[in-house]
């Protein structure tokens, strides 16, 4: 049970404002390029045209020879250290500077340091670079053909397949198929694209040799994680490396990997002995960290003539481009992609997914999502609308009849996820009466007949998040727990701190007001610091809506050891056993004598000037919380589209999301994520796509032709949610701030689907683009 | 490298003076050399909207002017919102509304923000999203910058009427 | 970035003058705007260069031309051009197929297919223009192709005469053109 | 992205800053808002050797009619003609036009002068300057001179300012009684160039008949296009269901457009035909009003 708390101890379920939000608003954020230390100098990264080319020389000397420049690192001068490749987080090895060839435009080739930004910008023009260029692979379809360029000559298997993965019962799920009545089939490519950040990536490295020290301010969403990689590859002993993670201008995943502008600017401070600074363009950061999804899917469903889904086929296809450095849970190659049977009750499945190399951008990162669940739910909310044109059946109302019922869960599905709770048709319910759903049938039937374009576009996605629990989950071994810890001070006011690291979730104000949950403490005495890898615990950082479902529990689990000695020290002050207190948020009471109480202000000052013969001195407690199992949020999302055939523009006129992430800490950051996380999803669905030309130049690689919606392309978000807490999570919470990423996508593309439906078109991919819209209806001979 | 030139500007009411390159942009002057950091850089192509302050009054993206060309100017940056201890409404709406979540690009939105509203005093939702359509935020939506903004039109338009009254 | 240009024009000449012409890279450099054979390295490769001055910018691409095919008989020619910037940003290269026909009436059909392609970050910035620029050099060429094969006709004023007049190229380099077009509103 | 180094010049007057641009000639570049030279500048596609600045020199920067003729100085601000409450009633084209012009932040600086002499066939002012039937006033080493509209832009990036010539002033003749005009374009995001747009602009006689009408064609062709062929199938007649598609069919025939990431030619084609109707549909209804 959840106990209701004041608003002015806010605790659970206040909506209340941001702690951390009085310093951005005065534009006294610390972002690292904000971070300014003496004798600092700057480093810009030289990088290759070329998408694939040997390497014939890198000529340094004009660049030394400019006043002000300071150093000029290759390749072969990191090979010396054996420095220049390192370990990505999918066991494969990425080049730090590139040595032999480049395999990716703007590939990292040199790293120049000079004494200020616009030196090293004019120093690195002064490179020069002999390439030869060699054939490029840009087509994943192609990439295992026999006569394809063998992109990775440092490998011993000589051909561009990096894994096979499967999962589900193949036999099984083909003989269903072989006698299913019905069969649904999408072919959907989800594009590759990129989180973008508004804050690139960057890094301040201080090697101080006096002290022996390095001291890493960076943009990092794992700070830990990036300290223990530091050390396992530079060899530098974990004790002198710091990492911090000063304030964080959104990540979306961007910033989980290691990217070789790092390990530049720390070799840099190692070499030189002062600080260096390296900031990436917007340019570099799209252009070569860490994209996004890539995923050619097709997904088949069989069923029966009612309607009923009775197998679940998927086959993918994964361009990793250069490098696989797809960061996700290490025993997973394709991530959670497994969770692709959704919300619905598939008797049987089958999964396979493999993925090669391309002329690319190395990445395959986790873009607002844990781990490739927003393919997987596209995938399955597209091929269920498609099964229900097959079956002439009403989308929503084939999804009712096949959800997991409540009552089943725990639910184990098809392909091997146990999930935790949920209730997919009360989530539906709510979403299609608040929006009118008949009645929008109805107006769509009238406007089909005036030859008018609407569309309605519904998804039911269920997603899994909260990586651990930690027999299943690791990263590069590490196990996937998180932590907390507190201390409470003898004035009663407390200072936490967390494995994770906000990047504008707002963990400031919802972990404090878990701990004013927990303890009664008001969460604004409550400081939370995360990313100082100094003083935190150690953790495995904020992504995958893993937050709240790994470190939010380690608070209250923290929270609840002090609870317990803050009991042995109440039944002290009250003199009596600790058997006969009770406790509400803020105090410890005698049962049935209110009156006779002490505070957890009155107990903390004990704790450090009363307390009982034999107890230790101090409140304060750490949890390192290794979840049972991940939590499963969901939810339905309904989109209304109108087309304009003239120009094959798509108008969102509604959007209606119905999100259910069990018992919410805070409901305005709940409903700010779902905001944000729809507006991600709206610029995937239409705008957002990093593409390569057939030289494997990146198009797409400036915010010119990369396109992120503004104010005014975003429509008016509708909001509502569901409540349907996690059983095994300390205080019934799920993880949301991806959800409405994950399942957006596909109610954006339904709707469009939806709108076109009727001259036969069953798919579009994303991004759809007024131009594409258009190609469908001249094809289908309604415009043109 | 270019003769330096002397760059005199008056920032949030206060003298600046220093020598630039002229190639210096005004984004690495106002963060760089007056070390005010709150103006941000998001984009290299003109196009995030994080590093807008107000030029003469009006909002520019200040990656895409030289130092040299504010000479003698008048700029305004997210630091001079506060005035004596109290925070701007624009402030306060963007705290009440939950109108920030990374913080990036919230002192640029600011600006906007600013600058809209003293051009209109009383704007409409649309308003509002076209006021701020050179501004990129990545985390909320801009749903609730459009609250935020209400928020403080409503509140400066009962501070005006507070002052007629008083008058 | 790829992409193909096919022209076919006419000329009065006839079409022996114009295969010497065409078979000889020196002088077809002559009629691309802003290009320079510098050396010729063997029997059937050249070095050479486009600089292209433009206003405030200068453009440098190095590079080689290499003749692939040369079938007098049929009257066609291969020609692959390829060019480095020189600041190392990418590389621009064209494969051009050309072919004779004689005319009836004595003058000479000229039929050719271009394979241009740009790499680096011309390609990853300008591809809205670079469709245009192409077009507008492979006509200033046309028209210069033409213009000196006529010159040439005219006793006294040899195909040198074209190389050495070489003029400083108009507004039209690759480089400058797909550059000035990337960014929206007012300069 | 930090742009190369250059000599900075602040001219006060225009004689100044003629003689530098005689002095530096190709080596020099005038920055006027620079909202497109300055990130050219900092990918460093552009280089030149001296900016010559002329945001400095004082009486470049107007809207007002006078002569018979509406002139706008070269330096006017976008956001400044987006102010106008002369613009906003009696030009509503222009008003469309320039709304849809980058930002807010980028039309503060952006100058109406820079947007024509950039010579960029995406740009936005190009043809509406066409269906307005403008003329430019190009001040150079010996005087002024006007330059028809028409004449004016060249090739793709290419106008007929002459080296020393500074785009002075734009004049637009004071549209009679019954004139109308409008801009529709459409872009993927705001701040994009458009993917095509059409600018249209009707004077009708008492009857209703089309008397005059100019029609401009943005980013279908290596340069701003004027759509000859639909004004002249328009001109003397009135405009019912059946001509206007006409009209417009005509206008997509005379686009140009490549095949871009903004779509292929032939969409552009078909988009130029629709929103050359939506334009001179509106256009006649305001020349109606």
């Amino acid at each position: 049970m959840i106990h209701k708390t004041s608003p002015e101890i806010g605790g659970m379920g206040h909506p209340i404002k941001r702690k951390e939000d009085l310093r951005f608003i005065q534009g006294k954020g610390n972002y690292v390029d904000d971070v300014r230390l003496p004798g600092m100098v700057y480093g810009q990264l030289v990088r290759s045209p070329y998408a694939h080319a040997r390497i014939k020389g890198v000529h340094t000397e004009n660049a030394k020879k400019l006043p002000g420049v300071l150093a000029v690192i290759t390749g072969e001068d990191l090979a010396k250290a054996n420095l220049a490749w390192m370990p990505t987080l999918s066991y494969d090895k990425q080049m730090v500077l590139a040595t032999g060839k480049v395999l990716f435009q703007s590939q990292e080739v040199a790293f120049v340091v000079a004494e200020d930004r616009y030196t090293a910008a004019d120093a690195a023009e002064l490179v020069e670079v002999e390439y030869e260029e060699l054939p490029v692979l840009v087509d994943p379809h192609k990439a295992l053909d026999s006569g394809a360029p063998i992109l990775r000559e440092d490998r011993e298997q000589k051909n561009n397949h990096i894994f096979h993965w499967e999962v589900g019962d193949r036999q099984a799920t083909d003989e269903v198929f072989q006698k299913a009545a019905v069969r649904a089939k999408v072919n959907a490519f989800f594009p590759r694209c990129h989180p973008a950040p508004l804050e690139t990536c960057g890094c301040v490295a201080d090697f101080n040799r006096a002290t022996g020290r390095l001291t890493v301010y960076m943009t990092s969403q794992a700070p830990h994680a990036h300290r223990t990689v530091f050390a396992l590859v530079g060899g530098i002993p974990e004790n002198n490396i710091r990492v911090v993670s000063p304030d964080i201008g959104g990540g979306f995943g961007n910033k989980v990997p290691v990217y070789p502008g790092y390990v530049c600017a720390i070799v840099a401070s190692l070499t030189l002995g002062v600080p260096v600074k390296w900031i990436e363009t917007r340019s570099e950061n799209l252009q070569s960290t860490g994209f996004a999804r890539d995923y050619h899917m097709t997904a088949e469903i069989a069923a029966d003539s009612q309607g009923k889904m009775r197998a679940l086929r998927v086959k993918t296809l994964a361009d990793h481009g250069a490098f696989n450095a797809a960061a996700q849970p290490t025993k997973f190659p394709a991530g959670l992609f497994s969770i692709c049977t959704g919300s619905y009750d598939f008797p049987t499945a089958f999964c396979e997914v493999d993925g090669v190399y391309t002329n690319k951008a190395p990445g395959g990162i986790a873009y607002r999502c844990s781990f490739r669940v927003t393919e997987a739910a596209y995938l399955i909310e597209r091929v269920v609308d498609v099964l229900a044109l097959e079956l002439k059946m009403d989308p929503a109302e084939l999804r009712r009849k096949n959800f997991v019922p409540a009552e089943r869960f725990p639910y184990k599905c098809a392909l091997g996820w146990t999930y935790d709770s949920g209730d997919y048709d009360a989530a539906m319910k709510l979403a299609l009466d608040k929006i009118g759903y008949q009645q929008l049938r109805k107006e769509q039937a009238e406007k089909r007949k005036k030859g008018e374009l609407m569309g309605i576009g519904i998804s039911s996605f269920t997603e899994i998040v909260g990586a651990g629990p930690a027999h299943t989950f690791d990263i590069l071994g590490i196990k996937m727990f998180d932590s907390a810890e507190i201390r409470i001070h003898p004035t009663g006011k407390a200072i936490c701190r967390m494995g994770t690291k906000s990047q504008g979730q707002g963990h400031e104000t919802t972990y404090a007001q878990i701990v004013a949950q927990e303890l009664g403490i008001p969460a604004a005495d409550v400081t939370v610091e995360e990313g100082d890898t100094d003083t935190a615990p150690y953790g495995l950082g904020t992504y995958a809506s893993r937050s709240t479902p790994t470190s939010g529990a380690a608070t209250a689990m923290a929270a609840r050891k002090i609870r317990d000695k803050a009991k042995k020290i109440a039944a002290h002050l009250l003199e009596c056993s600790e058997a006969d207190l009770e406790w509400e948020p803020g105090k410890f009471y005698v049962k049935g004598t209110p009156s006779k109480a002490k505070t957890i202000q009155e107990i903390a000052f004990a704790a450090y000037t009363n307390m009982p013969a034999g107890l230790e001195a101090g409140l304060e407690a750490v949890d390192y919380y290794d979840p049972p199992n991940l939590t499963f949020p969901f939810g339905t999302y309904i989109c209304v589209v109108d087309i304009d055939q003239g120009t094959g523009e798509v108008k969102v006129r509604r959007f209606l999301a119905v999100d259910d992430c069990g018992n919410i800490i805070n409901p305005m950051i709940v409903e700010g994520q779902i905001h944000g996380g729809l507006t991600e999803g709206l610029g995937i669905a239409f705008m957002q796509q990093i593409d390569y030309d057939e030289s494997g130049n990146v198009q797409g690689g400036s915010f010119m032709d990369y396109l992120l919606p503004t104010a005014v392309e975003t429509p008016h978000w509708e909001t509502d949610k569901t409540c349907t807490p996690s059983p095994h999570h300390p205080f019934g919470a799920k993880g949301v701030g991806e959800s409405p990423n994950v399942g957006s996508p596909a109610a954006f593309v339904n709707a469009v689907v939806d709108a076109l439906s009727h001259l036969g078109v069953r798919h579009i991919d994303m991004p759809v683009t007024p131009w594409k819209v258009w190609s469908v209806l001249k094809e289908k001979g309604v415009t043109g | 490298m270019a003769k330096k030139q002397m760059v005199r500007v008056r920032v949030n009411g206060r003298e600046r003076q220093a020598e630039v390159e002229p190639r210096l942009l005004l984004v690495h002057f106002i963060r760089e050399v007056l070390q005010l950091t709150g103006t941000h850089i998001g984009c290299d192509t003109s196009h995030c909207g994080a590093c807008t302050v107000l030029l003469n009054g009006k909002t520019v993206k200040s990656c895409t002017v030289f130092a040299v060309q504010a000479d003698g100017g008048e700029l305004f940056t997210v630091e001079g919102l506060i005035k004596d201890g109290q925070l701007h409404p624009l402030q306060e709406g963007f705290k009440e509304e939950h109108g920030l979540q990374c913080g990036f690009c919230t002192p640029g939105m600011l600006m906007s923000c600013f600058s809209l509203l003293e051009h209109n005093p009383n704007p409409s939702e649309e308003d509002i999203r076209w006021g701020i359509s050179g501004n990129l935020c990545r985390c909320t939506g801009y749903q609730n910058i459009v609250r935020a903004v209400q928020f403080a039109a409503g509140k400066l338009s009962h501070e005006k009427k507070a002052q007629g009254a008083l008058k | 970035m790829a992409l193909k240009i096919e022209k076919t024009f006419q000329i009065e000449e006839p079409v022996d003058k114009v295969w010497a012409f065409l078979s000889d890279p020196r002088k077809v450099a002559t009629c691309v705007p802003g290009a320079q054979i510098t050396e010729q390295v063997d029997e059937k490769t050249y070095r050479g260069a486009i600089s292209v001055k433009v206003g405030p910018s200068v453009t440098n691409y190095k590079g080689e031309v290499q003749i692939l095919r040369l079938d007098a008989q049929n009257h066609e020619i291969e020609i692959l051009g390829k060019g480095q910037d020189v600041r190392g940003r990418g590389n621009a290269s064209m494969k051009m197929t050309g072919k004779l026909s004689p005319l009836p009436a004595g003058g000479t059909e000229v039929t050719s297919i271009s394979e241009v392609n740009v790499v680096g970050i011309l390609a990853q910035m300008g591809s809205r223009v670079i469709a245009e620029v192409s077009n507008i050099m492979f006509d200033a060429f046309t028209k210069n192709f033409q213009e000196r094969l006529k010159a040439s006709a005219v006793p006294g004023a040899g195909d040198q005469a074209g190389v050495d007049e070489l003029k400083p190229v108009q507004a039209t380099s690759v480089a400058w053109q797909a550059a000035k077009g990337l960014f929206r509103g007012s300069s | 992205m930090i742009p190369p180094s250059f000599e900075y010049f602040q001219p006060s007057t225009i004689p100044e800053a003629i003689a530098l641009l005689e002095e530096y000639g190709d080596e020099a570049k005038i920055l006027s808002g620079g909202q497109s030279l300055i990130p050219m500048l900092k990918l460093r596609l552009a280089r030149p050797a001296y900016l010559i600045d002329i945001n400095r020199i004082a009486g470049l920067s107007y809207i007002k009619e006078d002569g018979g003729f509406l002139k706008i100085g070269g330096l006017t601000r976008e956001g400044e003609l987006e102010a106008s409450p002369l613009i906003a009633a009696k030009y509503p084209i222009i008003l469309d036009t320039t709304r849809v012009i980058a930002d807010p932040q980028v039309r503060n600086l952006a100058t109406v002068g820079g947007n024509l002499a950039h010579g960029d066939p995406a740009n936005d002012h190009p043809a509406t300057m066409l269906a307005l039937g403008a003329q430019i006033v190009a001040t150079g080493p010996r005087g002024a001179r006007t330059i028809r509209i028409e004449d004016f832009f060249l090739s793709l990036f290419s106008t007929a300012l002459e080296p020393g010539e500074i785009l002075t002033e734009i004049r637009i003749p004071i549209p009679p009684p019954r004139s109308g005009g409008s801009y529709f374009k459409l872009e993927r995001k705001v701040g994009d160039f458009a993917t095509a747009a059409v600018a249209a602009q009707v004077t009708v006689d008492d009857k209703g008949a089309v008397q005059n009408v100019g029609v401009g064609l943005t980013n279908v062709g290596p340069k701003p296009l004027k759509a000859g062929k639909a004004e002249a199938l328009l001109r003397g007649k009135k405009v019912d269901a059946a001509l206007l598609p006409q009209a417009a069919q005509l206008a997509a025939d005379e686009a140009q457009p490549s095949s871009d990431l903004r779509g292929p030619a032939e969409y552009k084609k078909a988009l130029v035909k629709e929103l050359a109707k939506r334009a001179l549909s509106r256009a006649l209804e305001r020349a109606r009003s």
